[in-house]
């Protein structure tokens, strides 16, 4: 996935130029402005949650209806982490907030990850390369996931308040910007900085991609892809439960359901992105963001519809996603 | 002088169905050995049941006096065996470069890679080169069969196990690859080769087996067997002068 | 057909599926309201009442299937439930085919008792109309400009429409729907805000949602600077945590544990420390009254079954609950009940915002339209 | 031969499976006297339903080879069909039905040409994302035309008399030692549908045996090749494609002449899909027969599981953990490992395990 | 007769064929020459619609076939085999052969009739087969055969679709020395009825040698030489750039 190499500019192009081709339609900058940045935070916050499936869904070919019960778990996680760490969450200090959210953080990451072990080796690892087996298999895993989840936290929705110094919006003129929306930004920027990073400069995409093609040749060529195959799940997975914690709290509440919520937005995020391209995956995640702001401020009912007629839009000029990283 | 690779009573099944029954096979180190027989005889499920792709169900292989009959073949690689399969085996979403990377074991970049080796390579396959950043699902039936080859040979490797490398290739690439084999010869690299082009074979051969029904029929010198027309065509069929 | 000796209450509601937490509720307060009615006994003249579970699943044809069993297989007598409105919807003519009583508990629909109404069919639970005429009569004041935000579907579009037709002197200026599935509220806000920001007066943006997504992230925009004001209904506790963040938001409630003060609400919020350590919520109480309903009713008739017997009983009959008297009207079987107009005040104690009691909203002081034709 | 002929030559070819199909087949055909209630009834006919609409599935996934997630969206425009049409009407009447129906074909032929089309332009997976979506689409859309589909709530409608509960052939309900039967016109409703249901099956059965389903076969393993035989795989995936969406189609309709309800979840949600996708791999893809002895499993369990549980969790009761596992409200869990398990142990699907046998049996008879 | 005019495609900047012109009679076999990546399967592909041409055109029996697709050129008679073996692995041997017969006798989109009932199909199917030496792998699945068997898989389904201009890309490519002449003889055949136009690429000097009635050689894409079997193989360009004499030649294009 050659990045930066024989760079194609034309989907970066695509997020200023929605962003612009909106600002007449809607008049007034400051509202404007308003829209724009919370839209593209909203898209980080989605970058973050559907990074974890470019890697698992992208790169590994896995079809992973499954994917939602980590950003669940996550979630899950973080409400009990918080909750103990109490007064750090309500004190008035960014700092302090900090200290209690990074932890949390953490431990839904360790904890979606270690899900994730188990998840590759019970529920993925019978049917690599099969995806019709994947969704049955991997809902299966959903459904059961979101059982136990029940089982253990109870059917009915937590609060999963945000921590104080993040509440509320800073002014910019007449804008208003939601602060939490700033973190998301700062944590979704690192995330892919971090993807882009292992990807180009290992050789693990270019093994995930031909261990896809072809196992036993890559076998015979040395590597014991099993283990990285292992290893990217579980990365997957704890990608996915960090994006848990950010979406929970964004919603400032978590209930069973929301990882069946999302999963349907994901996979077009990924899809836009062309299957497995880091970068493609962020601008269809910011794409999403935007739209949805726009249109729902444009023509409200629209809104509901807005994500996939962009993919459908998306796959009509290039119909293997912005960045086809294989030609799957 | 010693065998770097002993296959002794291997039988291997694939599903429901017993294919070898029985392989004994010696390849002596150093030396370049030739595998032949008739379509169907075993020859490609012998170097896949070596290179661990299908586990013996019986039997002994036995590699620099170390047992890998039940290794997972990642380590088996990494004892210093390459292998050339049949269907060449390309990453047909990866460039040519990409290709020789991953091949490259040693390799985390490029650069990392011993550039007059690599020199070599395009000397003898001078399409690698040219279609160095294409993918290489795009290239020609030959190409990608050289692309095959120079994986194999892009590292040193203890033993390089390739079945039919000929296929597909025009006459002077043939020339370029036995001429590359003899090199490698020369630097102790031990070589198990499958093959059908029977001249091709008699050029390059030290020693040969014959495989029929899953079982090595008859191993020797490949001298010996050049020589006598008769044990030819009754081994290999070899009747048409039309192949001479 | 009668079960002798028996009485079988079947009661079908959506214990799996997204509504488990209220259907859990619903269930736990039906029980304690029965054990509570009948003094222990569980016996109504003479006979044993029989409580039949079934999952309706949240999912309208199996809700009716479930019915159709309840009656024919399990020969229940009377039915009570279910949760969604959906599939209470599907289920009413269940009813009919089988002439037996459907006691609704706690589906909000107008239509269930209004033109999908059926006489077989009877509510304990509130309707849209109760919530929204109780929202309007908390808010209604002179010189307030209101704007709605509400789902865009059936219910929240009923909501407003009941809402909108209960105020009198305030101003409804907007009326804002978003998708069931909106998770970024901003679009929203700012359409809100662009509406109300230059308006005179009290400005108040009053919320109707149920489910997933937390529209009180509009508040999040700092609302305050154009003093806007958020209102809304109750809710369950664990969703009046939010409330947290708006001391002195104004709405009207069905229930709230701390509010009633009637011998049955003590009982029951006793009975329900003593039981599972914590308050009874929302739809304990709604379970709880349906079960009054049914005993009040079995009483008066002394055991008798009799569909047609009963339904004349049940028509005009005033019975007890947590929160106070209810009286089913004759007209449709809507239950006419209290509600109460709160003011959220912060508490350490609580992990959720507490409703005061500013007046209760006594059924005189509402008129609830009558939607069926009869 | 006669049978040979129905079954379009394409015989169970296992003792086994043809002893088993026989069973179920006749267990179906007198459901109602082998087991009276309404609750069974109902199973039954949904049994039925599925039947249908897996077998249309199949035609396109198992033999074509095209995943597509939008079979529900045909499903539920039949149903929808009769739906709209009997509760437009003041009285119901067969016409309103043949016209609900022949509407929600026609719908049907359109939105499945329009999506057949698109296979042409985008890969496999990615033609399994837009339908995904699109049959999301679809059902919001079919939830905000509420005065039109009922939004949410759905639509509740009565039938033409002959098939409502109301209708009985006899004062008194048939007395059999199984239990008391009544004759209503629930009845008469089952046998249409069993009636109906046969004869899309066969039908279905005699398509894929045709020389059309071995080429959809052969563009399942190699398109490419299929093409350089002289074959427009474009022509026969989307006939394939417009054809399953026919027949779901009138799946859809049955179900919502036995319900007398239809509504956005109870024949749009992407639930039903996945258990399409289930009943194909439990019984076996590729294979039609899959289709009924699938749903038969599946629908039992889904709609015994709980009563199971039920006496699980009593069974259980007192040892820690699993009671909170084993209740009746968990059956969701079960559900999902019911998923794992069949891919794990039916990698072939039940018809395909039975066949094996057979075939090894044979084997060993050589020998 | 089969007529290529100035063909050509490009694959981003390179060529991989240029104006290739060039017309081949019924009855003859001609063969086709090159170092690998000449461009002769490209050529192929050209010809029965695997790719479309950038440039120029290709007629068969003096009607411009260009615009048609894959199919609908094998329909009118463009047959091929394919140089890396293309099979429908998860079908049986028989099934293989027997869609090739089908699409011949034009049955595809028959819904109704019952498919055992064309016995013409199955007995066409079953001579193909013998043809080719493979009839007692019949039931066998495609992917379980070996390299060898499945090369004359691939060879007997062109059989079976019995077009008007056969093309073989390498048809013995890795086929044992003694499964060779049964390939071969079938291909004599064919060139014995006078009516069929054979195409053959094949890096066999010997097979070709002995088959072809005509050769042109193919090098970087750009027909160079053209004529009867001896004067091509001894024209230099042959003996360099093919034969290898030098092979440097191939770098320096
Ligand atoms: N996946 C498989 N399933 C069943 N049988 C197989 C499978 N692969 C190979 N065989 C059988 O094993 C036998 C040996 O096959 P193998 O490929 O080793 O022969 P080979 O000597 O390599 O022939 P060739 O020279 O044509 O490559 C053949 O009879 C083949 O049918
Ligand atoms: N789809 C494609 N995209 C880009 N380049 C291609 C494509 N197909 C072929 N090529 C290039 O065109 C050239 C000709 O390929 P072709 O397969 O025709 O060679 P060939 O003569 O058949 O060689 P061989 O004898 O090895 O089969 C090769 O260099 C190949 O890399
Ligand atoms: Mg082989
Ligand atoms: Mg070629």
């Amino acid at each position: 996935m050659s990045l930066f190499k024989d760079l194609d500019w034309k989907p970066m192009a695509l997020v200023p130029v929605l962003a612009l081709a909106a600002l007449p339609a809607i008049g007034s900058p400051s509202t404007w402005l308003t829209l724009t940045v919370a839209g593209l935070a909203m898209g980080m916050i989605v970058f973050i949650i559907a990074s974890g499936l470019t890697l698992v869904f992208g790169l590994m070919d896995v079809l992973n209806f499954g994917h939602g019960v980590f950003i669940a778990l996550g979630a899950f996680v973080a409400t009990t982490v918080l909750a103990s760490m109490g007064s750090y969450t309500t004190a008035d200090s960014l700092w302090l907030n900090l200290l209690a959210l990074f932890p949390a953080m953490l431990v839904a990451m360790a904890v979606a990850g270690a899900l994730g072990l188990v998840f590759e080796r019970l529920i993925i690892r019978p049917v690599y390369g099969m995806h019709l087996k994947q969704i049955l298999i991997t809902m299966g895993g959903m459904i059961i996931g979101e059982e136990l989840i029940k089982v253990i936290w109870g059917p009915e929705q937590i609060p999963l308040p945000l921590p104080e110094a993040l509440r509320g919006a800073v002014l910019m003129g007449d804008a208003a910007v939601e602060k939490y929306r700033l973190l998301a930004v700062l944590v979704g920027a690192a995330v892919f900085a971090a993807m882009v990073w292992t990807l180009n400069r290992t050789k693990v995409g270019l093994l995930i991609r031909a261990g896809v093609q072809d196992r036993e040749m890559v076998e015979s060529l040395g590597y014991r892809i099993r283990r990285l195959f292992v290893g990217v799940f579980v990365a997957g997975s704890a990608l996915a439960g960090l994006g848990g914690v950010m979406w929970g709290l964004y919603q400032q509440s978590v209930i069973p359901q929301m990882g069946a919520q999302v999963n349907v937005l994901i996979f077009i995020v990924i899809i836009i992105g062309g299957l497995g391209s880091t970068l493609g995956a962020l601008i269809g995640a910011l794409l999403v963001g935007l739209m949805a702001n726009y249109t729902g401020f444009l023509v409200p009912k629209v809104a509901l519809f807005s994500n996939i007629a962009l993919m459908v839009a998306i796959l009509l000029w290039r119909p293997q996603g912005v960045y086809p990283v294989t030609n799957r | 002088m010693s065998n770097l690779l002993t296959l002794k009573g291997v039988h291997t099944h694939i599903g429901a169905y017993h294919i070898l029954h029985g392989v004994d096979l010696d390849v002596p180190a150093g030396q370049l050995t030739m595998l032949l027989g008739r379509n169907g005889a075993g020859k490609t499920t012998t170097l896949r049941t070596i290179m661990g792709l299908w586990h013996a169900s019986q039997g002994t292989v036995v590699l620099d006096g170390e047992d890998i009959t039940q290794k997972p073949t990642p380590d088996i690689a990494h004892s210093g065996v390459a292998y050339v399969p049949e269907s060449m085996g390309i990453f047909s979403d990866l460039s040519v470069r990409e290709n020789m990377l991953l091949a490259a074991r040693g390799a985390r970049t490029l650069d990392d890679i011993d550039t007059t080796r690599l020199e070599w390579i395009f000397g003898l396959f001078p399409a690698m080169k040219k279609f160095w950043t294409h993918p290489a699902g795009k290239l020609s039936g030959g190409q990608k069969q050289m692309l095959a080859v120079s994986r194999a040979i892009v590292e040193p490797r203890k033993l390089l196990l390739i079945d039919e490398p000929s296929k597909g290739l025009a006459p002077a690439i043939i020339q370029n690859m036995i001429e590359a084999f003899r090199q490698l010869k020369a630097a102790q690299t031990t070589i198990l080769l499958v093959e059908q082009n029977f001249n091709f074979a008699r050029q390059l051969g030290d020693t040969v087996a014959v495989m029929d029904d899953g079982r090595v029929v008859h191993s020797g010198s490949m001298a010996e067997l050049a020589a006598d027309e008769s044990m030819q065509s009754r081994l290999l069929g070899l009747s048409l002068g039309a192949h001479q | 057909q009668s079960n002798k000796g028996e009485i079988r209450i079947a009661h079908v509601y959506d214990k799996t599926g997204p509504l488990e937490a209220y259907a859990k509720q619903t269930h736990t307060g039906l029980m304690m309201g029965l054990n509570y009615a009948t003094g222990g006994t569980m016996m109504v003249g003479g006979k044993k009442l029989v409580v039949i579970e079934k999952d309706s699943q949240f999912k309208p044809d199996v809700g009716k299937a479930q019915l159709a069993a309840a009656f024919a297989d399990d020969k229940a007598d009377i039915a009570v439930g279910p949760t969604g409105s959906g599939v209470a919807l599907a289920m009413l003519p269940v009813a009919e085919e089988y002439k037996k009583i459907l006691l609704v508990e706690p589906a909000v629909a107008d239509s269930i008792t209004g033109d999908k109404w059926n006489k077989y069919i009877f509510r304990t639970g509130r309707n849209s109309s109760q919530d929204a005429i109780s929202n309007a009569v908390a808010l209604d004041k002179a010189g307030v400009n209101i704007a709605t935000l509400a789902q865009d579907y059936a219910f929240g579009r009923d909501g407003v429409k009941a809402f909108k037709d209960a105020v009198k002197t305030a101003k409804i200026v907007h009326e804002e729907y978003l998708p069931t599935s909106t998770t970024d509220f901003t679009a929203g806000a700012q359409r809100l805000i662009d509406k109300l920001k230059d308006l005179p007066g009290r400005k108040v943006i009053f919320i109707i949602w149920a489910g997933a997504g937390n529209p009180f992230k509009i508040a999040d925009l700092d609302l305050k600077r154009y003093n806007i004001e958020i209102a809304t209904g109750g809710n369950i506790l664990p969703a009046m945590a939010n409330y947290k963040n708006f001391p002195g938001m104004e709405g009207a409630t069905y229930y709230y544990f701390g509010i009633p003060k009637n011998p049955v609400n003590d009982a029951m919020v006793a009975q329900h420390y003593s039981q599972f350590k914590s308050p009874p919520d929302f739809f304990t109480a709604g379970g709880f009254s349906a079960a009054m309903a049914v005993v009040t009713a079995l009483k008066k008739t002394n055991g008798d079954t009799k569909t047609d017997t009963l339904i004349k009983t049940m028509e005009g009959m005033s019975f007890e609950t947590p929160k106070g008297t209810m009286t089913f009207r004759k007209e449709d079987h809507q239950a006419m009940q209290s509600m109460y107009h709160f003011k959220i005040k912060v508490d350490p104690a609580f992990p959720w915002g507490v409703p005061e009691l500013v007046r209760e909203i006594k059924p005189a002081d509402m008129n609830v339209p009558i939607k069926n034709k009869r | 031969m006669m049978l040979h002929r129905l079954l379009s030559n394409d015989l169970p070819r296992s003792r086994w499976l043809a002893a088993l199909l026989v069973i179920l087949f006749l267990g179906l055909a007198f459901a109602p006297f082998l087991f009276p209630g309404v609750k069974a009834l109902n199973v039954a006919a949904k049994v039925l339903v599925f039947v249908a609409l897996v077998a249309s599935f199949d035609l396109l996934l198992g033999y074509t080879g095209i995943v597509s997630f939008a079979h529900t969206m045909f499903f539920g425009i039949g149903a929808y069909g009769v739906a709209i049409a009997l509760s437009a009407v003041e009285e119901p009447s067969w016409g309103a039905i043949a016209l609900g129906v022949l509407c929600a074909l026609a719908v049907s032929l359109v939105l499945s040409l329009m999506i057949g089309l698109f296979s042409l332009r985008v890969r496999a997976i990615f033609f399994a994302m837009i339908t995904l979506a699109v049959a999301s689409a679809f059902l919001t859309l079919a939830s905000q035309l509420s005065d039109f589909t009922g939004g949410e709530d759905g639509l509740s409608f009565s039938v033409p008399e002959l098939l409502s509960p109301g209708f009985t052939l006899t004062e008194e309900p048939l007395v059999t030692p199984l239990g008391e039967v009544d004759l209503n016109g629930k009845l008469i409703t089952y046998y249409l549908i069993f009636a109906a249901v046969t004869a899309i099956f066969l039908t279905i059965l005699r398509i894929v045996n045709s020389p059309f389903g071995r080429v959809l076969q052969a563009i399942r393993e190699n398109d490419f090749r299929a093409e350089a035989l002289g074959y427009r795989t474009v022509v026969y995936r989307t006939l394939s494609n417009v054809l399953s969406a026919g027949f779901a189609t009138l799946a859809g309709c049955l179900l919502a002449l036995w319900l007398r309800y239809n509504g956005p979840d109870t024949s749009l949600s992407f639930e039903i899909m996945l258990d399409i996708l289930l009943i194909v791999v439990i019984g076996g893809m590729g294979t039609l027969y899959g289709a009924l002895i699938g749903s038969v499993l599946f629908v039992l369990a889904q709609s015994y599981l709980q009563d199971l549980l039920r006496m699980a969790g009593e069974a259980t009761a007192g040892i820690p953990l699993l009671p909170a596992l084993l209740t009746p409200d968990r059956w969701l869990l079960w559900m999902g490992v019911l998923f794992v398990l069949s891919v794990y142990y039916f990698p072939t699907g039940i018809v395909g395990k039975l066949r094996e046998r057979s075939v090894l049996a044979k084997l060993r008879g050589l020998k | 007769m089969l007529e290529t005019r100035d063909l050509t495609v490009r694959f981003g900047g390179h060529v991989a064929v240029n104006a290739v012109s060039c017309a081949f009679e019924p009855g003859t076999l001609t063969a086709i020459v090159g170092p690998n990546g000449a461009g002769k399967t490209t050529y192929f592909n050209l010809i029965s619609g695997q790719i479309r041409a950038s440039a120029g055109s290709v007629r068969l029996n003096g009607v411009d076939v260009s615009s048609l697709g894959a199919p609908a050129r094998a329909q009118a008679g463009l047959g091929r085999a394919f140089q890396l073996t293309n099979l429908f692995p998860n079908l049986t041997v028989r099934e293989n052969v027997r869609l090739a017969v089908q699409a011949r006798a034009g049955a595809g989109l028959n819904l109704w009739r019952i498919w055992s009932d064309r016995r013409d199909l199955v007995v066409r199917a079953d001579e193909v087969l013998e043809a080719v030496a493979l009839a007692d792998k019949g039931d066998a699945f495609a992917s379980s055969l070996p390299h060898g068997d499945q090369r004359k898989l691939e060879v007997g389904i062109l059989m079976a679709l019995e077009p008007q201009v056969f093309m073989f890309d390498e048809p013995t490519a890795g086929m044992s020395v003694d499964e060779v002449p049964v390939i071969l003889n079938l291909i004599r055949q064919l060139k014995a009825d006078k009516t069929k136009t054979i195409l053959l690429v094949e890096h066999k000097m010997d097979v070709v040698r002995e088959l072809s009635d005509r050769i042109i050689v193919l090098h970087n894409g750009e027909l160079v030489a053209d004529g009867d079997p001896a004067t091509v193989i001894a024209s230099p360009v042959v003996q360099q750039a093919y034969l290898g004499i030098n092979p440097e030649e191939e770098v320096s294009a």
